[in-house]
């Protein structure tokens, strides 16, 4: 569904993403993790046309990607981002922000659909006309959700979608995206710096490095620990809790 | 590790007047602390961040604080005078914020606040204060003290940044640290780096500390006590070492709502809030 | 789709103009280049689009054709409009800005003389203006809500409303017709103006520098009214800035810092929240400034004061366009100076700004 | 204050203002828009500063009404009468009721404040917006010229204006719209610059909407709150420089009783017959003064981000 192959990008002269190359099949679950600084979220923002200094190939629905997207794309693609608070459109009640993709796109019936996208992410009609101000961080990220599936995307890109959230609210949207990825048969890319997140979410993951794809490994490989390259190594024993003992141990790769 | 008793907390209660009316963020909380190490640990709203501030008595201007009793050592914290509280923090309370981004005064150099933070309680001359100030940098293991020392905040990275927080709160030698989050703005190996940083500080300076967080975990494998809190109280103390025991719902609710590296995909447990949890007693 | 590998990394580099720190001076002064033709272009525009025919103010209309040929040609006004652009620049940047009608002088010797008089007014009121001005944010700040908040605001929306010139004859009327506190209108009195020979165009200064101390005096009871009347609008502009810059600061997190460092209250204000507003308080003293000079007109007009406002004034009631043009791209200068001026400062006292 | 306004409202409207739960985006807005009129209501200051500009606009619709005689009518055996009880404020120099000129003279202040909005603030925040969307060479090019017009002081302007096109109330309207603009535009560059960094604008983008879709729906909306509290707080500068030229004669030409001409008039019997140019004058200060409140309270409502 998504091939992506020595993909390489530059922010004037500094070379953030060196040769990453990697595939996910159709309804497949892909997580990019890695700290800040690791490229990841440059990834994704290189696939949605916001970076137009890149060289490399991008294939989406075997369709290859040229410096600008198409109304076509947006079909296809669609993104949910960290900051619940940042987005969604602070002045737009919930009934715009949903409602102005399907004017944009012209599918018509946009009322049904409205409500149709607000029941999929488990919101009643009594939130469709209120300002994102009177919502909780959950429920607009719910409604950021909701935004994201109203043009039946065949792939969801997803940038840290819970790092901003309580672990209580974290669980219950985790569990709303496995859900949807199932029934809707969706694709995802998902990036965090959280390596549980990404290995309870993800079949297939890619630990980033400086840019660099340093190493790749399934779920299963993350759960018994094995990893060959010394920095997933590191980043695996953090993720365990405050030990004293190994934090000597940790080297700064800069 | 509770031999003197440093600070003795009975129904702490934090209340603010806001545009919608009073809002009560801490609704009676209690515990004691010694030469040890307490963890506070809640979601946002929890009050957690509040209980820290009140007992350094820097609530926010249309807050008010309630107690029947807030102790340190011999004196009541409760009504000080400015005066008095500037004999307080600093010297014998301290804090430490979570983002040195936003702690740091941005148009003054990393070594004029240190040093400030020093002079205010010892009176040196600036030699005497910025040798004191750069042998504290060397102590929270910044490799190059006298670069850091004359650069402004916006020049060092997160965790450096932190480390001079660090640096400059225990500078005056306090007995009591209060850190409010103090690693969540930064990655995980940073955190656990400067984490490990504060470890050793406080073991070799043998002080009192109050560690507040959201994360659970961190705290129970870096404190001794931990207190649960939920929507302004405490819903449970327990020690660190038998966290895997918690009793109260809410605290075993917040443990396995955790994703874990076991592999399996399944649906996360879903804490289902219960409104008695905010009014029951601690059992 | 192509299916060739898409090479971006030399087919669209955007270089940046100048780029590094010598770039963003030199983007400054490029900058400062642009702004002050555009400036020279507005005024030359506004010359030339002239209902009164500078060929008749020069000679006069029963001047029989044939003269007014002559002068027309003279005067250039026959060339294609660009070229006569090129003339107009070039005497400019010559420093020749035309003959002056009212005072048969070259433009720029009447500027010269008038300039240093609204110099003066502007900076003495901007001095009172930020001594006054910035404590009086600062209390108001400190005490949001109360009070002192409330006085300052009011002081200052009353300031901000207040017709100046209404003020001006206000005040003549009472402290100098009535009371007599202050000198009336002019720089100094009377019989006292030819014993200056104006060194710096200072009166306060170059009384000071001849020691003539009761010469001295008199100029300040001269300048004391209009300077405090003009020192009321940027002392109203000043002190509500500074309190919203400080309000702003206070709610900042290193102020908490500071006070876990049990730092005294008043160090917190005056030593760390104030440090912070300085940054952008010198824009707005800047901009002050600079708009003083225009508040300058009136209160020369009513208080007879021998400066730049007054010149223009007169000299537009005589048709003399090239001493308006002049003077307004004196003023127009100046304006584009202090702008400059406050970006510099702006960049030094702000450590994230120096590149 | 907020009681007698519901009572005026039927009973049903209040709720359907306030729930929390609206069926409209029409509702919605309007609910919003019943809170910020609350908070606006608060501030005593602020409803002070409508009441008068709003009078403003009374007086300036029913001025044949209200004055009681010709503003114009010239009575040499009536000449500067000291306020009394035919002439509440006495008569000018040509024995013309000051009363009358100065309700007639709203109209003028009027004027000003309103053409220079409708031209300067559209424009100021067209360009800003498109110079901070766009960025590159559109923004340097847009904010040179925004800086040549920043660099010219209104007043100096008007002066230039006027000798070139002759003294007037258009040409000072003109010459005020022009120098108004820039720091419009600056202001909704500023806003644009942030904005357009957000994750919404960027999830708008996402979804296809075209720039012009962008600046109008997202980033203009987000502009206006603190457009509208710089345009409230500088009609005051407006009305003051309108005034201004007036007093230099450059302004609205006599007979027509334009305040600032008024106090200019009024200037020769300053010492004995103060009030000629005291009434008008303050008549100018209670305008600006209005204005300024009006702005300050609604900063509090629209702009709470911009300092108290």
């Amino acid at each position: 569904m998504i091939e992506i192959e020595n993909l390489n990008v530059w922010f004037g002269e500094n070379h953030v993403l060196k040769d990453v190359s990697f595939d996910v099949p159709l309804n497949g679950s892909f997580g990019l993790v890695g700290e800040s600084g690791s490229g990841k979220s440059t990834v994704l923002r290189t696939i949605t046309g916001l970076v137009d200094d890149w060289e490399g190939r991008i294939t989406i629905a075997d369709k290859n990607l040229g410096p600008k997207r198409d109304i076509a794309f947006y079909r296809d693609v669609q993104m949910v981002f960290q900051d619940p608070f940042g987005s969604l459109h602070p002045r737009h009640t919930i009934d715009r922000i949903l409602s102005e993709p399907v004017d944009v796109h012209k599918l018509g019936n946009s009322d049904a659909r409205v409500i149709e996208a607000l029941k999929q992410v488990g919101l009643d009609n009594s939130f469709r006309f209120r300002y994102p101000h009177q919502l909780s961080g959950g429920q607009r990220q719910r409604v950021a959700i909701a935004r994201a599936l109203i043009l039946k995307p065949k792939i969801l890109l997803l940038d840290e979608p819970t790092s901003a959230l309580d672990v209580s609210i974290q669980a219950e949207v985790l569990n709303l995206l496995s859900a949807l990825r199932r029934d809707l048969g969706l694709t995802y890319i998902m990036v965090s710096h959280d390596l549980a997140v990404v290995a309870h979410m993800c079949d297939d993951i890619a630990i980033m490095n400086l840019g660099r794809i340093v190493e790749r490994a399934t779920a299963r490989q993350l759960a018994d620990g094995h990893l060959d390259h010394p920095y997933s190594q590191q980043l695996f024993r953090a993720a365990a809790g405050y030990d004293r003992a190994i934090i000597d141990s940790f080297v700064d790769w800069d | 590790m509770t031999q003197d008793l440093i600070l003795s907390v009975r129904n702490l209660h934090v209340g603010f007047n806001t545009a919608k009316g009073a809002i009560e963020a801490v609704r009676g909380v209690s515990f004691d602390l010694g030469r040890e190490r307490l963890g506070i640990v809640g979601e946002s709203g929890s009050g957690k961040s509040q209980t820290g501030r009140a007992i350094l008595g820097l609530t926010a201007a249309n807050g008010h604080i309630r107690a029947d009793r807030l102790q340190f050592h011999d004196t009541d914290l409760r009504n000080l005078s400015p005066r008095d509280w500037r004999k307080v923090r600093g010297a014998r309370i301290s804090m430490i914020m979570q983002d040195p981004k936003y702690s740091l005064n941005p148009v003054m150099t990393v070594g004029d606040q240190i040093i400030e933070a020093y002079r205010e309680h010892f009176k040196v001359n600036n030699r005497e204060a910025k040798r004191r100030a750069i042998e504290m940098l060397e102590s929270v293991k910044i490799r190059d003290p006298e670069l850091v020392f004359k650069s402004y905040p916006h020049e060092v990275s997160g965790g450096m940044g932190q480390r001079v927080m660090i640096a400059m709160m225990l500078i005056p030698e306090p007995e009591l640290i209060i850190a409010d989050e103090p690693t969540s703005a930064l990655d995980v190996t940073v955190q656990l780096q400067v984490m490990a940083i504060l470890d050793d500080l406080v073991r070799e300076r043998g002080m009192a500390l109050i560690f507040i967080s959201h994360d659970l975990h961190l705290v129970s494998s870096f404190c001794d006590r931990v207190l649960v809190m939920y929507q302004g109280r405490v819903v449970e103390e327990i020690a660190a070492s038998n966290l895997d025991q918690a009793q109260h719902p809410y605290t075993r609710g917040l443990l396995n709502c955790l994703p874990k590296m076991d592999g399996n995909h399944a649906d996360l447990p879903v804490l289902a809030r219960d409104a008695a949890w905010e009014t029951q007693d601690l059992t | 789709m192509f299916s060739v590998l898409r090479s971006n990394r030399d087919g669209r580099k955007r270089a940046r103009l100048f780029s590094g720190t010598g770039g963003s001076f030199i983007r400054l002064v490029f900058s400062l280049i642009i702004t002050l033709f555009g400036l020279l272009l507005v005024t030359f525009l506004i010359g030339r689009v002239l209902p009164i025919d500078p060929v008749l103010a020069a000679v006069g209309d029963r001047a029989p054709q044939a003269v007014y040929d002559r002068v027309r040609e003279e005067m250039g006004l026959n060339l294609p409009l660009w070229q006569q652009f090129y003339i107009y620049v070039s005497n400019i940047l010559q420093g020749d800005f035309g003959r002056s009608v009212l005072t048969s002088r070259p433009v720029l010797d009447d500027i010269k003389r008038v300039f240093p008089a609204t110099l003066e007014l502007a900076t003495v009121a901007t001095i009172i203006g930020v001594a006054l001005g910035i404590p009086m944010g600062v209390f108001a700040a400190v005490h949001k809500g109360k009070w002192p908040d409330h006085l300052v605001r009011i002081f200052g929306l009353v300031g901000y409303s207040m017709p100046i010139f209404w003020l001006g004859l206000m005040g003549l009327m009472i402290f100098y017709m009535k009371l007599g506190w202050v000198a009336g209108p002019g720089r100094l009195d009377a019989f006292y103006v030819d014993f200056i020979e104006p060194t710096t165009g200072l009166m306060l200064i170059d009384t000071l520098i001849e020691g003539d101390m009761d010469l001295f005096w008199n100029a300040v009871s001269h300048i004391i009214l209009p300077a405090s009347i003009l020192a009321y609008f940027s002392l109203a502009y000043i002190a509500r800035m500074t309190r919203s810059f400080m309000l702003e600061q206070l709610g900042q997190e290193y102020i908490l810092t500071a006070r876990v460092k049990g730092i005294s209250e008043t160090r917190i204000i005056w030593r760390h929240a104030l440090g912070n507003v300085m940054v952008p308080l010198v824009t707005v003293i800047a901009l002050s400034y600079a708009n003083l000079l225009e508040g300058s007109v009136l209160t020369e007009i009513i208080f007879s004061w021998p400066g730049l406002g007054q010149y223009i004034t007169n000299s537009l009631l005589k048709a003399d366009m090239n001493a308006v043009l002049g003077g307004t791209i004196v003023v127009g200068a100046v304006f584009i100076g202090v702008n400059l001026l406050s970006d510099v400062l702006y960049r030094l006292l702000d450590p994230r700004a120096r590149r | 204050m907020t009681q007698t306004t519901s009572r005026l409202f039927k009973p049903g409207l209040r709720p359907w203002l306030t729930s929390d739960t609206p069926q409209s985006r029409f509702q919605a807005r309007c609910g919003r828009a019943w809170m910020g009129w609350l908070k606006l209501a608060e501030n005593r200051l602020a409803m002070v500063g409508l009441g008068i500009v709003l009078s403003l606009v009374l007086v300036t619709l029913l001025a044949p009404v209200l004055a009681p005689y010709d503003p114009l009518a010239a009575d040499l055996t009536k000449r500067i009468q000291s306020p009394n009880a035919q002439h509440w404020f006495g008569t000018d120099q040509l024995g013309r009721d000051i009363l009358s000129r100065v309700i007639y003279g709203a109209q003028y202040t009027l004027m000003v404040v309103a053409l220079v909005v409708i031209t300067a603030a559209p424009v100021g925040l067209l360009v800003g917006t498109i110079a901070g969307f766009f960025g590159g060479w559109v923004d340097s090019v847009l904010m040179r010229i925004t800086d040549i017009f920043l660099a010219f002081p209104k007043l100096i302007l008007a002066l230039a204006f006027v000798a070139a096109l002759g003294p007037g109330l258009e040409n000072a309207i003109l010459a005020i719209a022009l120098t108004a603009w820039p720091p419009y535009a600056r202001i909704a560059r500023a806003e644009t610059l942030t904005v357009r960094k957000s994750d919404y604008i960027y999830a708008a983008r996402l979804q296809g909407v075209s720039n012009t879709g962008l600046i109008l729906g997202h980033i203009t909306p987000m502009c206006l709150s603190s457009l509208v509290v710089r345009v409230t707080l500088d009609m005051a500068g407006m009305i003051l420089i309108a005034a201004g030229l007036g007093f230099l004669g450059l302004g609205a030409q006599p007979p027509m009783p334009e305040w600032g001409a008024m106090v200019s008039e009024g200037r020769q019997f300053l010492l004995e017959q103060w009030w000629v140019s005291t009434v008008p004058g303050i008549a100018i200060f209670i305008v600006s003064l209005g204005f300024n409140l009006l702005g300050d309270g609604l900063r509090d409502v629209l702009d709470p981000r911009g300092g108290d």
